[in-house]
C-alpha cells in the first residue's frame, strides 16, 4: 500500500511539474503564434485583394471579409472549399463591388494533390485566368461554352474543382455586395446557397422551406456540450447538401474537437447521400459526439419534417 | 578422364536465351507497326530504351563483380516494353530514365534475373507515371496516318486517346462514336493514339499467338486476364456503368500489351496453373476498377503491379501432391 | 562517453540500424532543411528526456515508468511544438502533426526504457546526442536525396531561400516527382539502408 | 485406340532406334570379374567362399545377410580371388568379390524343368530369395520382400511392366520380342502367389512389334490384358504406371499395394520363371549397351563385367568418350571409373562423346513453372529448390520432396540447365541423415 501511495504520487508530481512548465511555454509563445497567423492571413487577404488603401474586416471567420476602403464597402474576399482529387481545394478569392474576381489565391498549405499534376492549380498561370472574369465564365471551356478557364492537362479532376470552388462560393456570397449582410438568423444566407433560388417558400415556420426543386429543413442535434444545427437540403431520399452551424453562428462545442465538423470538408462528406446512409458517414477523430450530433439532427429531421409534408 | 555431370544427360530444347529472343521476336512486329504509326521517332526511342536499360544492366553486374549476362535478352525486352509504355512524343530521357530504374532499381537490386517481385518494365511504367505525369498520361499525338481516329474534336482536348476521353465525362456524341465500329477497328488496327506499342491489338496478337505456340507464355494468364476485363466490362456496360462496350474496353489502352505480354512475364507470374487462373481474373477486376473509379484513365499496370505483389501468396496455392 | 556517443550515430543508427522513428523519417524528408528541422526537435527531445529520465531513474517506480516517460517525453515534445510555432512556422507548418507525433516516436520511448533509465546522466545524455544527431544526418541525407532528384534544388528553406539550382533550370522544371511523393521515401530510405549494410559488410 | 497416361511427364528424344533392332547376344565373359556385395537395396549380402576357391557358375558365393538381403551367385566359372574394394556404379567404391575367368571351364545353365504346381506359395518365395532375384528395371529391391504382401492387403491389379519410358535403353523391349512365352509362364507363377482379381501387361505405344508379339499369346493366356500407353516419360515408373492404368493415386510415404496393385518388370518376371523352374539363379541380365557406339547391342551379360568391356564389345565410341552413364540418359548415374561392373540393377550402358555431352552453364531460375507443369508427382520443383538453396530442409520436405522419384522430368525441361533433381537428392540425403 504504501509502495503504491509512492509511485502515485512520484506520477503526480511528474504531471505537476510538466503541467507548470507546458503553462508558461504557452503563455510566453501564443501571443507570438497568433500574431503570426493575424500576419500571414492579412498577407493572403492583400494577394486576393491587392490595394494598399483597404482594410479588411472578418465576417465569418476564415470564410468570409468584408473589404473597406475608408467607409465604403469595395469588394469581399472569401474562402470556399471544393474536394478535388485528394484533398480540399480552398482558394481566397477577392471580389470587387461588380461582382467580378480581383484575384484568386490557392495556398499550397494543406493542398495533397498530387505533384506535377493537381498540385499545378497553385501555379500563377492557373490563377490568373480567373483575375477579372465574372459569374458566368468561371468553367473549364471544355464544361461550358462561356468557360474562359484553360484546365490543366491531365489534371481535370483538380482544375474543376478549384474552378467550381471559386464559382460557387461567388455565387453563394454576392449577395454580402449588394445591400451588405442578410439580416436574420443564423441560417438565413445559408438557406439561400442550399436552396438555390433566392425565392422559397416558408412551410413551417423556422423549420422547413420549399424551393424550385428541393425541400431545405433545419434541425438540431444534442452535441457534447450543446445543440448543432444543421440546415439540410435534399430531394425525395437524397441529401443534397448540409451546412453545420459554425462557432461564429453559434455553436459552443469543444474549441479545436467539436468545432472542427463545421468545415467545408466534413460538410461535403454528407453530399449526395442517401439518408439511409447517413450513418455510414465516416466521422471526424476526436469529435464523435459532434459528428453523432449532426447526424442524428440529419435524421430527425427528416424524420419529423419530411414525413409529414409529402 | 570421364567427365561428371548430374542426371539428366539430355535436356529439352528450350533454354533461357530462346525464350527471351523469342519474346524480343515476338515484339518486333509491334515495334514495325509502331514504326508505320508514329514515324521513326519510336524506333530512336524504342533503340534508346533498349540501349539504356543494357548499360544498366552491364555497368551493375561489372560493378558488383557478377556474371555478366546484360546480353541474355531479359534486358532488351525490358528495354523494348518500357518505351512501349511511353507516348512517341515523349523526351529522349523519359525511356533512357524508365528503363534504367526498371533494371537497376526493380530488377537487379532485387537480384537480378529472376528475383524481380515486379515486372521491371510496368514498375518503370509507374515510375515515369508519378514522376511526369503530364508528359506520360497528357502528351498524346495522333498517328501520322490520321487525325484521332475520327472523334470529334473536343475545345480543349485535341490530344487525347480514345480511353482517356472516357474519363472526361464526355458527351453522347463520343460516346456513340468510341462505341461504333469503326472506332472498333481503327483500335483493333492500331491507328489511333496512345503510348508507342499499346495502340496496334493485331500485332500484339499475332506476336502473343507466336509465344503461346512456342510455349514462352502462358496463354491462361492472357485468356483469364482479357477475358475477365471483357465479361466484367459488358456487365457494367449492360448495367449502364460504364457508357462503352466491353469490345472497346478490351482494345483500348493497354489491355492487349498488359495482357499478352506483361502480366504473363514468367518471373512475376504465379507457377501453379490455379495460381496463374486467379492471378489474371484478379488481375482483370482490378483493371475495370481502377479504369472506372480510379483518377487515371487506365489500370492494366497497377492491376498487373499490385498482382504481382501477390504471387508469392498465389504460389503457396500448390496443387495437391501425388498421393497426398 | 565517446563511444557511446559515436555507438548512437553510427552502430545504433536510429534509421538504418534499429529501424525505429521511420514514419517521420518518411514522412517528412521532403527536403534537407526539413530534415533538419526535425532532426533538431528531436534531438532537443530525446537530449532533455535523456537527461531527466536518468536524474529520475531511481526515483521512477518500475510499474509506472512508461506513463512517466511519456508524460516527460511529452512535455518536452508539448515545449518545442510551440517554440516551432511561434518562432519558425513555416518550417513548423511543413512538419505538420509530425511534431507532435515525436512523443510516440518509438525511438525516444526506447531510448528512455532502454538506455537512460539504466545510465548515469553523463551518458544519457550522450547517448541522446549520439542517437539523435544519427537520426538527423540520416534525415538530412534522405531530405538532400529527395529533394535533390525531386525538386532539382538543395537546402531550399520556404520563404526564406530558394535553394541552390543542382542541375541547372532544365533538371528543375523536369525533375522527379516521384521521389517527393511517399514512394520516393521508401526509395531513399531503401537506398541508404542498402548501401549502409553494404559498407559494413565489406569493411 | 486409347492411349493410357498419367498427368505431368515429358517427351525427350527417345533414340530408341539405335539398339532396338539388334537381337540379344551372349557375351564371352572376360578374364576378371568383379562382384559387388551391394547389388540390391538393403543390407550387403556377406560371403560364404574362402580365398582361392574353385567357384561354378551360378554358385552361390554370397548369403542374405538379414531381412532386405538377398545372396549372390557367381556369374563365372574360375577361382574366388578375394574382396577387392572397387568402383560401384552407383557411385564410390565398394566390397566386390573377385573372380578369375577358368577359360578351359565353358558353361551352359541346363538344369531339368521343373513343374511350378509342386511348390506352395511359400516354397516358390524362398526359391526366388534364394536365386538372389532383385528388381531389374533398376531399382534392385529384393523381390522376394515384395512378393510377401502383407495378409491385410489384397492384390487386385497385377502389372508387368514392359513400359521401358528410359530413352535409348531397349533391353526390355528386346526381352518382350525375344521371349514372350517366358514372360507369361513368369506371370503365372507370380499370379499364383499374389492371386489377383486381373493382370496387366503394359507397354508403350513406341513399341508396337512388342504389343504384337504380346498379343500372339492373348489366346493361350486369356487372363492378360494389354495395355498400350503413351509413349511419355516416366510412363515406366511404378507409381505412374498404376495411376495410368487404375486410376489410383498410391498415398504419399506408401507402397503400391496400399492400392490393391502390384508391378512388376518384364525382366524380373523372366528371372522369377527361370529360377522357379529350371532352378537358375539370377547371374546375368540383357543390358543395352548403346549411345555413340559402331555397334549398340543389346548382350546378355554375366553380372559383375566391367563397362568398359562392354563397350568394346559394342565396336567402341566414335567422337571420343566423355561420360559413361550407367542406366539411361534421364537417371542414369555418370560413371567415374570406366571399369565399374554390371550390377544386377544394371538396365543399360549410355556413352556420350564430347558432342552429346552437355556444357550446361547454369542460368538463374526464370520461375517459367516448366518443371511444375511436367512433374508426376505435382511437386513445385522450383519452390523446393528455392528452400534448398536456403538449406531448409524442412520447407521442403513440407512441399513434398520426400515424394521427389528423382525422374529426372524437371532437369530436363529447365531452360535454366538448373541440376533440380541434383538438390532433391541432396535435401533428401539431409532428411535422411536428420531422422537418423
Amino acid at each position: 500500500m504504501k509502495n503504491k501511495i509512492r509511485e502515485v504520487s512520484v506520477l503526480f508530481i511528474v504531471a505537476i511539474v510538466s503541467a507548470f512548465l507546458l503553462s508558461f511555454v504557452y503563455k510566453n509563445t501564443k501571443p507570438v503564434i497568433e500574431e503570426y497567423a493575424s500576419k500571414t492571413l492579412n498577407e493572403n487577404l492583400l494577394k486576393a485583394f491587392p490595394d494598399s488603401q483597404v482594410h479588411f474586416e472578418t465576417v465569418k471567420n476564415d470564410t468570409l471579409w468584408k473589404v473597406y476602403k475608408g467607409e465604403a464597402i469595395v469588394g469581399i474576399v472569401f474562402r470556399n472549399g471544393r474536394r478535388g482529387y485528394s484533398s480540399l481545394i480552398r482558394p481566397i478569392v477577392g471580389v470587387d463591388s461588380a461582382g467580378r474576381v480581383v484575384k484568386i489565391l490557392i495556398p499550397k498549405e494543406g493542398l495533397a494533390e498530387t505533384p506535377g499534376l493537381g498540385m499545378k492549380v497553385t501555379e500563377g498561370w492557373f490563377q490568373e485566368q480567373f483575375s477579372g472574369l465574372t459569374l458566368g465564365e468561371i468553367w473549364l471551356r471544355g464544361d461550358n461554352e462561356n468557360g474562359k478557364i484553360d484546365g490543366i492537362t491531365a489534371a481535370t479532376i483538380s482544375s474543376r474543382a478549384a474552378t467550381a470552388a471559386v464559382r460557387e462560393g461567388l455565387e453563394k456570397f454576392k449577395c454580402y455586395l449588394q445591400g451588405g449582410v442578410i439580416e436574420g438568423e443564423w441560417y438565413v444566407d445559408d438557406l439561400i446557397q442550399l436552396s438555390g433560388v433566392e425565392d422559397v417558400e416558408e412551410l413551417i415556420e423556422d423549420r422547413l422551406w420549399k424551393a424550385k426543386d428541393r425541400f431545405v429543413y433545419l434541425s438540431y442535434g444534442e452535441g457534447f456540450i450543446s445543440q448543432v444545427g444543421v440546415l439540410v437540403s435534399i430531394w425525395k431520399d437524397t441529401v443534397l447538401a448540409i451546412h453545420i452551424q459554425c462557432p461564429e453562428e453559434g455553436m459552443e462545442e469543444t474549441p479545436g474537437y467539436g468545432t472542427m465538423v463545421a468545415s467545408i470538408e466534413f460538410e461535403s462528406r454528407f453530399d449526395n447521400v442517401y439518408i439511409g446512409d447517413i450513418d455510414e458517414v465516416d466521422a471526424l477523430s476526436g469529435a464523435t459526439m459532434t459528428c453523432e450530433a449532426v447526424k442524428k439532427a440529419i435524421k430527425s429531421g427528416y424524420e419529423e419534417l419530411m414525413g409529414g409534408s409529402e | 578422364m570421364l567427365q561428371l555431370s548430374p542426371a539428366p544427360h539430355i535436356t529439352s530444347p528450350k533454354n533461357i536465351k530462346k525464350i527471351m529472343y523469342g519474346v524480343v521476336g515476338a515484339l518486333i512486329p509491334v515495334l514495325m507497326g509502331s514504326i508505320y504509326f508514329f514515324g521513326w521517332r519510336a524506333l530512336f526511342l524504342c533503340s534508346l530504351s533498349v540501349l539504356s536499360a543494357i548499360f544498366t544492366e552491364w555497368i551493375f553486374q561489372r560493378v558488383t563483380n557478377r556474371d555478366i549476362r546484360c546480353l541474355d535478352g531479359s534486358a532488351i525486352i525490358t528495354g523494348i516494353l518500357v518505351a512501349f509504355n511511353i507516348p512517341v512524343n515523349s523526351p529522349w530521357w523519359l525511356p533512357v530514365v524508365g528503363s534504367f530504374f526498371a533494371v537497376f532499381i526493380v530488377k537487379q537490386l532485387f537480384g537480378g534475373l529472376g528475383y524481380n517481385i515486379f515486372n521491371p518494365a510496368l514498375a518503370g511504367r509507374a515510375f515515369l507515371v508519378a514522376s511526369w505525369p503530364s508528359l506520360m498520361t497528357g502528351n498524346w499525338t495522333p498517328p501520322i496516318n490520321g487525325t484521332l481516329s475520327g472523334i470529334p474534336v473536343l475545345d480543349g482536348m485535341t490530344q487525347a486517346t480514345p480511353l482517356s476521353l472516357l474519363i472526361m465525362k464526355p458527351n453522347l456524341n463520343v460516346i456513340q462514336s468510341l462505341n461504333s465500329p469503326t472506332m472498333i477497328k481503327t483500335l483493333f488496327i492500331g491507328n489511333t493514339g496512345g503510348c508507342i506499342g499499346e495502340t496496334s491489338a493485331l500485332l500484339l496478337l499475332i506476336g502473343a499467338l507466336f509465344l503461346f505456340i512456342m510455349g514462352y507464355a502462358d496463354w491462361r494468364i492472357s485468356l483469364s486476364y482479357i477475358g475477365s476485363i471483357f465479361v466484367i466490362t459488358g456487365i457494367f456496360y449492360f448495367l449502364g456503368v460504364t457508357p462503352v462496350n466491353p469490345v472497346f474496353h478490351i482494345f483500348s489502352g493497354g489491355v492487349m500489351l498488359g495482357g499478352l505480354f506483361m502480366a504473363t512475364d514468367m518471373v512475376t507470374s504465379p507457377v501453379t496453373l490455379k495460381g496463374r487462373w486467379i492471378f489474371g481474373i484478379c488481375g482483370g477486376i482490378l483493371c475495370v476498377i481502377l479504369r472506372l473509379w480510379a483518377g487515371y484513365p487506365e489500370g492494366v499496370s497497377y492491376s498487373i503491379l499490385i498482382m504481382n505483389m501477390f504471387v508469392p501468396l498465389l504460389d503457396r496455392l500448390q496443387v495437391r501432391i501425388f498421393g497426398r | 562517453m565517446k563511444q557511446t556517443f559515436l555507438d548512437g550515430i553510427i552502430k545504433n543508427n536510429m534509421v538504418l540500424v534499429l529501424a525505429i522513428g521511420l514514419c517521420p523519417a518518411l514522412a517528412v524528408t521532403t527536403s534537407a532543411y526539413n530534415g533538419i528541422g526535425m532532426g533538431m526537435a528531436v534531438i532537443f527531445v530525446l537530449v532533455f528526456s535523456n537527461l531527466l529520465i536518468s536524474l529520475l531513474r531511481n526515483i521512477i517506480p518500475k510499474n509506472l515508468r512508461i506513463p512517466i516517460f511519456i508524460v516527460i517525453i511529452s512535455t518536452f515534445v508539448t515545449i518545442v511544438d510551440y517554440t516551432m510555432q511561434a518562432y519558425v512556422p513555416p518550417l513548423s507548418r511543413q512538419l505538420g502533426v509530425f511534431v507532435p507525433l515525436i512523443v510516440v516516436n518509438c525511438g525516444i520511448l526506447g531510448r528512455a526504457e532502454g538506455y537512460s533509465y539504466k545510465h548515469p546522466p553523463h551518458y544519457s545524455v550522450m547517448d541522446g546526442l549520439g542517437i539523435g544527431l544519427g537520426f538527423t544526418i540520416i534525415l538530412f541525407l534522405m531530405g538532400t536525396i529527395r529533394e535533390i532528384l525531386g525538386q532539382g534544388v538543395w537546402l531550399s528553406i520556404p520563404g526564406v531561400f530558394p535553394g541552390f539550382q543542382v542541375f541547372g533550370e532544365a533538371f528543375t522544371n523536369s525533375s522527379v516527382i516521384l521521389m517527393i511523393l511517399p514512394p520516393g521515401g521508401f526509395l531513399a530510405i531503401a537506398l541508404l539502408m542498402g548501401l549502409f549494410n553494404h559498407i559494413r559488410m565489406h569493411k | 485406340m486409347q492411349l493410357l497416361t498419367f498427368k505431368g511427364g515429358v517427351h525427350p528424344k527417345y533414340r530408341k532406334e539405335l539398339a532396338k533392332d539388334s537381337p540379344i547376344k551372349k557375351i564371352e565373359p572376360p578374364e576378371f570379374i568383379y562382384l559387388p556385395l551391394t547389388q540390391h537395396t538393403g543390407i550387403p549380402s556377406k560371403p560364404i567362399i574362402e580365398k582361392k576357391d574353385e567357384v561354378e557358375v551360378g554358385m552361390k558365393i554370397a548369403e542374405s545377410n538379414g531381412k532386405l538381403s538377398v545372396p549372390l551367385h557367381s556369374s563365372v566359372a574360375g577361382v574366388y580371388m578375394g574382396l577387392v574394394n572397387w568402383p560401384h556404379p552407383l557411385g564410390g567404391r565398394k566390397e566386390a568379390m573377385k573372380i578369375k575367368l577358368d577359360p578351359q571351364r565353358t558353361f551352359e545353365w541346363k538344369e531339368e524343368e521343373r513343374d511350378v504346381d509342386l511348390f506352395s506359395e511359400d516354397q516358390i518365395i524362398e526359391i526366388v530369395k534364394e536365386a538372389g532375384i532383385v528388381g531389374m528395371g533398376g531399382a534392385a529391391f529384393p523381390t522376394y520382400f515384395k512378393m510377401k504382401v502383407p495378409p491385410d492387403k489384397k492384390i487386385k491389379d497385377l502389372i508387368i511392366n514392359g513400359a521401358e519410358c528410359e530413352p535409348y535403353l531397349t533391353a526390355d523391349h528386346r526381352l518382350i520380342l525375344e521371349r514372350a512365352e517366358d514372360i507369361f509362364k513368369g506371370v503365372e507363377i507370380l499370379k499364383r502367389v499374389l492371386n489377383p482379381e486381373r493382370v496387366w501387361i503394359a507397354i508403350e505405344d513406341n513399341k508396337m512389334d512388342a504389343i504384337d508379339r504380346i498379343k500372339e499369346f492373348s489366346s493361350s493366356y486369356p487372363w492378360a490384358n494389354i495395355t498400350i500407353h503413351e509413349t511419355k516419360y516416366p510412363q515406366g515408373s511404378e507409381k505412374q504406371l498404376i495411376q495410368s492404368i487404375t486410376g489410383k493415386e498410391v498415398p504419399e510415404g506408401g507402397l503400391p499395394f496400399d492400392v490393391g496393385a502390384y508391378v512388376q518388370n518384364v525382366g524380373t518376371v523372366i528371372a522369377i520363371y527361370e529360377a522357379v523352374c529350371y532352378s537358375k539363379p539370377l547371374y546375368e541380365r540383357v543390358v543395352t549397351v548403346t549411345g555413340p557406339v559402331r555397334d549398340p547391342s543389346n548382350f546378355l551379360v554375366p553380372i559383375g563385367t566391367p563397362f568398359e568391356y562392354l563397350i568394346e564389345a559394342s565396336g567402341g565410341v566414335f567422337g571420343g568418350t566423355m561420360q559413361i552413364i550407367n542406366g539411361g540418359p534421364m537417371m542414369g548415374i555418370a560413371q567415374v571409373y570406366p571399369e565399374v561392373p554390371v550390377i544386377k540393377g544394371t538396365t543399360g550402358i549410355l556413352v556420350q562423346n564430347e558432342k552429346e555431352t552437355l556444357e550446361r552453364e547454369v542460368s538463374p531460375c526464370i520461375r517459367c513453372a516448366s518443371c511444375v507443369d511436367v512433374c508426376p508427382m505435382y511437386l513445385m520443383p522450383t519452390e523446393i529448390y528455392k528452400f534448398i538453396e536456403l538449406e531448409d530442409f524442412e520447407k521442403a520436405k513440407e512441399l513434398g520432396v520426400l515424394s521427389c522419384m528423382e525422374c529426372g522430368g524437371c532437369g530436363y525441361v529447365c531452360p535454366s540447365y538448373i541440376p533440380l533433381p541434383q538438390h532433391f537428392k541432396y535435401a533428401k540425403a539431409e532428411l535422411m541423415k536428420e531422422k537418423k
